[in-house]
Parts: C-alpha cells; structure tokens; sequence
C-alpha cells in the first residue's frame, strides 16, 4: 500500500473506489441471488437463504484473521530491522482483526436468527457456537490490548503475540463439529471432502463469498487509512509538544507564576 | 454525613471512569465465566436452565469481588492505608461511601449479566419484580460486605488472595438464597421465593449494621 | 499556649519488635519539631504514634488532650500526616485529588487550586492523571492536600525528599507560616542545613527514645 | 540456563513458603469453591456427578489466575515492574523459572482439589494414568501461559482485573479439554479422553514456544 | 577511556508526552555526573533511557557501544538501576534479597553478607523480612544488591533520599571506590553540597534537554 504522506491524507483511492462499488453491486446482486433465485432447501425451506450471509460472513473472518496473524508475524520479524518498526503490517493486523471480529459478530447474530427458526431457541451450548463465541471474545480482546496506551511498537508487538496465541481458536472452531458431538451443521465444504450441497445453492454460496471478500477488503483498506490518519495526526501533536517543552519556563519553582 | 458518603462514592465513581475496570474489564470477564461454566457443564440444555440461578450468583460474586478488590487497591496505591485511616471522613460516612461506590457497580455488572444468563441459558422470566428486588438485596449484601472484609484484608498483607478467602464463605448463604430467589423468579422451581428474597435483605440488613458498627475497628490494622 | 502532643515513656511495638522503648516528649502549640537519627531510630514510628496509626503499649501518650491508648482515631482529623510514601490516588488528576481532599477535610473546592499554586505546581499538570507526573512533582501533590486541610498539628516524614532546592524553600515558607499562625509541625529529616534552620527545636531518637532535645527557642 | 532458572523459582517459592498464598490462602478457597458450587447446584447428586470435570477445572482456572497474579505481585511490589526488567537473567531464564515455580504452585492445588472433588462429588476414578497426565498438561498450559499474560498485566496498570480477562479466553480451550479428558478419566462418558489430554499438550507446547520467543518482548513496558 | 553513553539529540515520548526532546550527552569510563534540575526536568526520564527501560523515538542513542534503539536489552547486564522507588522483595530478608541478587547477576552467594556490611546495614538486621525494615534501612539494601552486581554503568535515583548522614557520607566513598576502578556513575540528586562533592561534573536539564555541563573534572 503507498505510503507517501499525500494519498495517506485521502481517504478514498481509485482502488478503494472501485472496490466499493465492486461491493455495492455484487452486493446488490447477492441480495437478489440469495433471497430470490437460489431455491428453497428440501429441509430447511426459505430458511436456508441465511447460509448466504452466515457462512461466507465466517469465511472472511476466518481470512482476516489469518491475515492479522501473517502480518502480526511479519512485524515481529521487521519490527527489529526497519526505520518505522514495520508499522505497516501493525496497521494491517490491526484493521484486518476489526473486519475480523465484525463478521464473526456477524456470524454470531445470523446464526442466532437462524437458529431461532430452525431450533427453536436463539441460543444451544453446543460447541460450535460456544467455539465461536470464544473466538469473537479473544479478539475483542485483542482489540482491547491494542487500545491500551503504550508506545506504538511495544503495543504493537504484545498485540503481536497475541494474536498468534488467538490464532489457535480458529482451526478449534473449524473443527469443533467433528470433535464434539454438535447440533450445528458439519463443515459441508472442507478439504478433502465432496461438498454435501449442489447445484445453484453451490453457486450461490461461492458468489457470496466473493461478494463478502470485496466487503471485508475494502473495509481493511479503510481502517488502515484512518489508522495511518491517526498516527500522523499523533505524530503532528507531538511534534508541538516538544517544541513547546523545549521552550519550558528556566525559572525555578515560584516559577511558573502562580505563586501569589 | 450524606455529603460526605456521596463524595467518597463519587471520587470512587470517577476514578473507575477513568480506569474503566468494572464495566471495561470485570463485566466481559463474568460475561466470560457464564459462558465458560455453561461449556464446562457439558452444554446440557435442562442442566443450564437449572443452574441459571446457582451460575449466575457465582458470576456475581466472582466480579464482585474483583471488584472489591480493586475497590480498595485504588486506597493502598502507595504502598499503605494510613491516609484512608487518617481520613477526616467520618467512619460512617467512610463505610457507607464505599459501599455505594461499591453497590452501583455491581448494580451495573448486573445488568450486563442478567440479560446474558436469560438469553443464553434460555430462561424466561415470570415474576420479574422477585428478580430485581433480588437481585437488589444481592448487590447490597455483597457491597456491604465486601466493603466490610475489604478493609481488613487491605490492612493486612497479600490481599489479593486473602480478600476472596474471606468473602466466599461469608457470603455464601446470600449466594444460596439468591440461588433460590432466582429459580423462582425464572420458573424453575414454585419454592417460596420471596421468602428467600427476604431472607437476602435480612443479611445485607445485618451487614450493614455490624458493618457500621465495626468499621471502626477494622480500619486500624494493629 | 497549649500542649499539643505529651508522650511520656511511651512503648510501642510493631510485629515483635518495640519500635519506641520509652518516648518522652511535650510538643507545644506553634513549635516545629525536626526529629533526626539514625536510620531506624523511631522516626516514623513516633510519627505514626502521634497520628494514633499504630497502637501504644506502655506509657501514656496525648494528642490535643485524648489519651491515645483509648481513642486513637478522636485526634485524627486535626492531624495531617504525610509518610515516606505519597499516597494519592493515581488514576485522578492533581486537582481533583486535592480537590477532593479539601472537600472531605469540610473545606472549599476552590481552596485545592490555591493550594497547587502555593506548592510551585505549574497548572498544566494540574489537569493530568497523577501517574503521569514525577517524583517531586507528587510529592508536590501530596504536601497540597495536607495544605487544605489546614491541619493543627503536622506529621511530616522527610516532607523535603524528592523537591528541588527552590520547592524545599517553599515548602519552608509554608512550614513556618502554619505554625505562626498556631498550628504545630513535627517532622523527621536527614537533611541538615535545610531542616535546622527550618525547626526551632531538634530533638534526636536511638533506639526508640529521645536522647536529646534542644528546646532552643 | 538451568541455574537461573532454578535460582528464579527457587526465589519465588521462597516467597510464596513465607507468604504462604498458594497453601494458605488459594487452596482453601478453591476447595470452598468447589463446595459452594455443589451448594449452588443444589447437591444435586447425578448432575454434579456429570459436571465434576468441569468444575474441577473452573476451580483450577480460578485459583490458577489468582496465582499467576500473585506471582507478578511480588515483582511489582515496588510500584513498578523495573527491576524484573533490568534483571541480568537471562529473558528464556526468567520465563521458564517464572513458569516453573507457577507449575510447582499449580501441580500443589491440584493434588490438594482432585481428593476433595472425588470425594464431594462422589466419582470414582477409572482410568489414573489420563487423570494425572491431563492435570499435568492443565498445569504446564496454565502455568506457561499465566506468565505469558501475567508479565504483560502487570507492565500495565490494573492489573488484577486485565490479567483473568486476557487469561480466561485463552485458556477456554485447555479447559474444555482437561473437563473432556476428566470426564473420560472418571469413567463419566467414553470418548476418547487420551485425544483431549494430547490437545492440552499441543496447546502447552505451542505456549511454551511462543513464550519462549515472544518474553523478551513481553517484558518492555513501552 | 572508552565512551560509555552517547546520546545525541534523543527524544524520547511517554504516553504522548516528550520527557525527553533532544538530549546531548557523552559520558566517559570513570565519570561521576550529576544530573541536576527542576522538578520535571527530565532527570528520571534520562536514567531509564539510559537503562533502555524507554524507547528512544529520535536521535542516537548508544550505551557501551549498543544502539539503544535496536537493542535496548542488551547493555543491562552491565547497568545497576536505583529508582525512586526501591523493588524489593518484601516477604524475604535482607541478606536472602542480596544473596539472589548476586546470584542473579552471576556473582557468589558470599558478597552479600560483605555489601550490606558496607553499606552499614546492623547484621541484626540481616534476617529480618525487609517489609519490617525502616526506609533508609531498605534503600541500603537496595543499594547492597547493586553492589552485589558490580555493575559497570551505576544509574541512581536520588541515592542519598531516606539515608542518614553517616550513610550518605557511606555511599558517596562507595561511588566514589566503584568510579576509580573503572565503573561510571550518573546520578539524579537535589541535594546541593553532598551530591556537587561527590560529582566529577555537573550536568543540569530543563523541559528534557540538558541546558548546561560543567565538564569540572
Ligand atoms: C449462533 C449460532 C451459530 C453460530 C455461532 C454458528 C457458527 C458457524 C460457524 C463458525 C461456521 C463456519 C464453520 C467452518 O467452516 O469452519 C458455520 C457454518 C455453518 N452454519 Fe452455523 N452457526 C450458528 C447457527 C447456525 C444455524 C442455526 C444453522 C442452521 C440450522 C447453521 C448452519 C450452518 C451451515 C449450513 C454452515 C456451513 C457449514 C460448512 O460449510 O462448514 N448455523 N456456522
Ligand atoms: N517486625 C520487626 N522486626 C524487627 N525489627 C523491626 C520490626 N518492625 C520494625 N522494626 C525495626 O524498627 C525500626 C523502625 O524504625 P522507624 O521506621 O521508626 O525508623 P526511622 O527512624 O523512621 O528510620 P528511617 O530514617 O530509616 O526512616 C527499624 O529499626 C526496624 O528495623
Ligand atoms: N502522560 C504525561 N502527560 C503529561 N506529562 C507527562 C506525562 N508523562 C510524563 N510527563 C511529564 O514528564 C516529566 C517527567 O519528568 P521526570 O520524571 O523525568 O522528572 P524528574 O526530572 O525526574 O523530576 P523529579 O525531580 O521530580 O524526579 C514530568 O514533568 C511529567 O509531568
Ligand atoms: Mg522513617
Ligand atoms: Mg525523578
């Protein structure tokens, strides 16, 4: 991503233009694929048009996930080396956990409708769904340790490490059907295995995730900006500060003038 | 006196705002812990609907006695208790103070946690005015107390794990009763859960009153 | 002119070990007391005893008239104490937190920005989390909130560490303004030049008992 | 290496013989704990008898934060984390001696709780080799990643209430396998308890590497 | 005579406040500076940089020849830090505190007894939990568990605070001893004659930038 001071203080680049339209219209097109074409389950009837937003919504949450931690990772490697401490990939690992736990939020609240419609209830403590929910947490609290104030590459490599460590909950979520004994549905697309559902359903599925992915990455390269944004605004602060501090009064304590 | 006890409450109230530990840190925590225990039962849909009551008493006293915790590391930053000791406050006034500080956020990690436990244990309530009355005489006991044990454990050394030691058993049969309030307030059981609700505020009535009647000796650590 | 402390082979003890060994002394109103000594001579347990925090075995011991081996806590509110320690509370502001101080001790909001202005405080810091300040700035803080309070006697354990030279003659000045207009200063220091020409009296501790006592007013 | 990191835990246990927090204090409120959840769940003879495992570790995890908070207490005592951080042991030292000495702390209160759960919740073990690798690989994991966290809380501020927060996520996995692998070990249900105790040690392994990459890190305040 | 620290122009931001915004400073093998100024200036600030216990955010900054902004870990085995504050372990005794430090620092278990012998800690005091030890009794133990360490780049922090008289006149001979075979010492002090006696130079700051040096040696 280009990092020249002029284009990081605009928000919007052709790229992230044309991604966002990109977005709008598959989204469009999505909404009319899932909700109208694509055909009523045998089972589960007009209630399966929820797949099209529950699932890929994970996928790309699992994406971002696997994102925060190759760039948490490569910022442990070049944190040591480069001039600005390999902020860069902080800021990705950063935005891509956002967009991460927004869709896994996302996830949750569509499973839960679905849930309420095919179940019967919002809620079962099955392990899926609890997996899921430990996922979301850690990663709420990831985004909590990133908020505490430190300075920017400390933070950024504690961040670091923990999104390594978190990443250990999303092979356990992915599996978690087969480990336990589950209510939710098996993976039904997974290596190695015949996809169980076919045909425009199948189809559907795929475009939504594609339609999901253009969402998820526009909204990364967004968040990055406005991160970048907020560190050069940071940096301009500073910049004052110390002139000002430099210039502190040289008198002694009856000094600054407030002493009647 | 009444000045004096809501500006202890609000300097307390202030300083949580700013380190934002009761509603940014101990609530997710106890969010945690409801979701933590209900996997660890095994999941068992009956089993959880049952244990709503019990659970949900024990996520209370968990972040409640973080929070008393906290409550009291807040007067012993700098190494010692004398200036909390040496208070021009009076002792009342001091007693009272934290304990309202105190019982406003557990009030609030209630209320995060009441909505949870009945959305994701799947209990519907039926007599809510039981259930907020007592969940009321709960948050009263255990801030009354807690402020009460908190002091004595603050005087003393190693804190940290001396604190929960007190608190538990003191407080475990205002753990209990709300248990059963609870279960009648949910529906789970026809018990007499008003009696136990009750039997609540008698506790937290009788910890108020020694409370205030032995804050004075507590306070001095020798 | 009244007494303000009389000890009279007072005996404490801390854990097991007597801290005082027979504490000897009349403070009168007005006077400021310097206590030197070894370390470990029984400065800060002094200190401590006549502020009522640690409890008197033998000996009898009165504070504004209260027998402290009876109510400790009575002389309490007269007293400001400060430690080796600060003690402030480091998530508010120095304002705040003298503010706060003023308001509990029955006095008025506005006396706290008074009181910073008097320690050499400078106001950008009075708006920021007293974490974030330096040593001698929170000890700064600290002697504030006792300023507001306007104590009758105070317990100072070595109220100079961590203050520059011009903040060290401030706080002087405050010293002696406090006990000319009748209240009483005991204060335990090493500093020698600074403190004595502070003090109009030393009295010296070893072993945990008065071995000297210039009355040299 | 080794010497150091004896040195180090041999120091903390010191510490911890003279407070005596681990024994004293942590165990005996663990042990209530697993009381008062059979209190809470009503004694419910069949249910406890199911959820002996999990409770077993909810108990473990509980006192394990206390613990782990404990052990960075001491270092903080001062007010700041300073001089474990210009300590000339070496970082990997001060990791793996932190861990062990957390380890010992942790393997005492599971042989103080496993009788104690055994007996209140009257279960019978069928298979000890799974029972005693599952709290040993419970205990590295804990142990391993309460220092991971513990060092990072305690360079912060309020500590005593981010650490459970940072901690109890990541240790949800651990947990969920330790109850599988005990409910296997005390013969409550068949599945294969030695897959979830291998979990736990993968999980204590990929900790224990990244601590030992990641401490030095961990370590610096700002 | 090798160069010990070398700071040019260092900045350095806590929170998002600069304590440091442009500190040139060379210190060589065998110096004794004083770092003197107000409070606030900027003093503390400086030692942790030193320490490498801050992050250097511009300039240059090297100790013993390590590049404080790569590797700010490496130089601390050869550097005894004294803060404000002292860090020791309440619940073990003196002369256990000390005997781990030097352990710690790849020394023997013997030195202990010898530093706090130096430093004038009363042997009855040895055994004793350093929680019931008075505060100048602690800062020398603090100060025993530095010598232990024989540390080639001493950083204090107002060493002298809470120590008596005979004490402080102890640590100046041991700073003192420790710079002539080799160590440097840079201290934080107010304190005005003791401190200007026992420094080789004088280096002052204000608003995080030193504003005078007296290379006096
Ligand atoms: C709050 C409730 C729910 C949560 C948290 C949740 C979570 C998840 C997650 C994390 C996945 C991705 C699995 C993976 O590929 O790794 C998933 C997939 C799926 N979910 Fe849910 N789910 C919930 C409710 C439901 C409900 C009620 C249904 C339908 C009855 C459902 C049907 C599916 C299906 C069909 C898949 C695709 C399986 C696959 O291809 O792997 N989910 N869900
Ligand atoms: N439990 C104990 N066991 C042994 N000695 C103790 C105990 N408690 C306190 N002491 C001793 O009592 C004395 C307390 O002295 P105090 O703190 O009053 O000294 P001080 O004059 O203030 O010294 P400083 O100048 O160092 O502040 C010290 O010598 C200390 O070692
Ligand atoms: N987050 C912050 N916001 C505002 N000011 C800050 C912050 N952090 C530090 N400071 C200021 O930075 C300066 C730190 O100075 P430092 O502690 O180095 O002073 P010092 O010279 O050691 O003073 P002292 O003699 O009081 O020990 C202080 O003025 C402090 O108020
Ligand atoms: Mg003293
Ligand atoms: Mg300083």
């Amino acid at each position: 991503m280009p990092e020249s001071m002029d284009d990081s203080k605009m928000t919007a680049t052709p790229l992230t233009r044309v991604l966002g339209i990109l977005g709008i219209v598959a989204g469009v097109l999505m909404a009319v694929l899932g909700l109208f074409i694509s055909p009523p389950d045998v089972v589960q009837g007009e209630a399966v048009r929820m797949l099209y937003l529950h699932v890929p919504s994970i996928w790309i949450a699992y994406g971002s996930f696997v994102l925060t931690s190759i760039s948490s990772l490569l910022f442990l490697v070049r944190s040591r080396r480069r001039e600005d401490g390999g902020r860069h990939y902080d800021r990705i690992a950063g935005s891509a956990a956002e967009v991460g736990v927004v869709f896994t939020g996302l996830t949750l609240i569509t499973g839960m409708l679905w849930g309420k419609v095919t179940w019967g209830t919002y809620w079962q403590w099955d392990a899926r769904l609890t997996t899921t929910v430990l996922l979301f947490v850690t990663y709420l609290g990831y985004l909590a340790l990133r908020r505490l104030p430190a300075d920017p590459i400390v933070r950024g490599r504690r961040a670091a490490v923990m999104a390594l460590i978190s990443f250990i909950n999303v092979p356990i979520v992915h599996y978690s059907v087969d480990w336990w004994r589950t209510l939710h549905q098996k993976a039904s697309l997974s290596v190695g295995r015949r996809p169980e559902i076919t045909g425009e359903m199948y189809w559907t599925l795929l475009y939504s995730a594609l339609t999901v992915t253009i969402v998820g990455a526009w909204l990364i390269v967004h968040r990055y900006r406005v991160i970048r944004l907020e560190e050069i605004r940071d940096e301009e602060n500073l910049k004052m500060l110390i002139s000002s501090r430099r210039h502190e009064r040289p008198t002694g304590s009856a000094a600054d003038g407030e002493v009647s | 006196m009444l000045a004096e006890v809501l500006l202890l409450a609000r300097k307390d109230l202030r300083i949580e705002r700013r380190a934002k530990v009761a509603l940014g840190q101990v609530a997710p925590l106890t969010l945690l812990i409801v979701v933590v225990f209900a996997f660890a039962l095994d999941a068992n849909a009956p089993l959880l609907e049952i244990g709503a009551g019990g659970l949900y008493w024990v996520a209370v006293l968990y972040g409640g006695t973080l929070l008393t915790q906290r409550a009291f590391e807040i007067e012993t930053e700098g190494g010692n208790f004398d200036d909390f000791r040496m208070s021009p406050i009076k002792v009342h006034s001091l007693f009272l103070g934290k304990s309202l500080s105190l019982f406003i956020q557990i009030c609030a990690l209630e209320l995060v946690l009441t909505p949870a436990v009945l959305l994701l244990y799947d209990v519907q309530v039926t007599d809510w005015l039981l259930l907020i009355a007592a969940g009321a005489a709960g948050a009263v006991a255990f801030s009354v107390c807690g402020v009460l044990w908190g002091v004595m454990a603050a005087g003393l050394r190693v804190r940290s794990t001396l604190l929960p030691l007190l608190l538990i058993p003191v407080l475990a049969p205002v753990l209990l009763a709300g248990s059963r309030a609870f279960e009648t307030a949910l529906g789970i059981r026809a018990d007499a859960g008003w009696s136990w609700a009750s039997l609540m505020f008698v506790i937290a009535a009788v910890h108020t009153v020694v409370g205030l009647a032995a804050f004075g000796f507590l306070l001095e650590e020798n | 002119m009244s007494t303000v402390v009389k000890f009279e082979n007072v005996v404490a003890v801390a854990g097991s070990f007597p801290v005082l060994t027979g504490v000897d002394i009349t403070v009168q109103e007005g006077e400021i007391v310097l206590l030197q000594g070894k370390n470990g001579a029984g400065k800060t347990s002094l200190l401590r005893a006549c502020a009522g925090l640690i409890r008197i075995n033998d000996g009898s011991a009165q504070v504004f008239g209260f027998d402290m081996r009876i109510n400790r806590q009575a002389p309490r509110r007269y007293i400001g104490l400060l430690g080796h320690e600060n003690n402030l509370y480091r998530d508010l502001w120095a304002i705040e937190h003298v503010e706060f101080r003023a308001v509990a001790g029955g006095g008025q909001r506005g006396d706290a920005a008074e009181a910073l202005a008097r320690v050499g405080l400078a106001s950008r810091l009075w708006s920021v989390p007293i974490s974030a300040l330096s040593a001698g700035q929170r000890r700064k803080v600290a002697i504030a909130s006792l300023i507001v309070n306007r104590p009758r006697l105070w317990l100072l354990d070595e109220p100079h560490s961590a203050l520059d030279a011009a903040s060290r003659a401030d706080l002087n000045a405050i010293l002696k303004e406090a006990a000319a207009s009748g209240a009483t200063v005991i204060f335990a220091s090493h500093e020698g030049v600074l403190s004595e020409e502070l003090s109009s009296r030393v009295v010296t501790l070893r072993g945990g008992q008065v071995v000297e006592d210039s009355s040299a007013r």
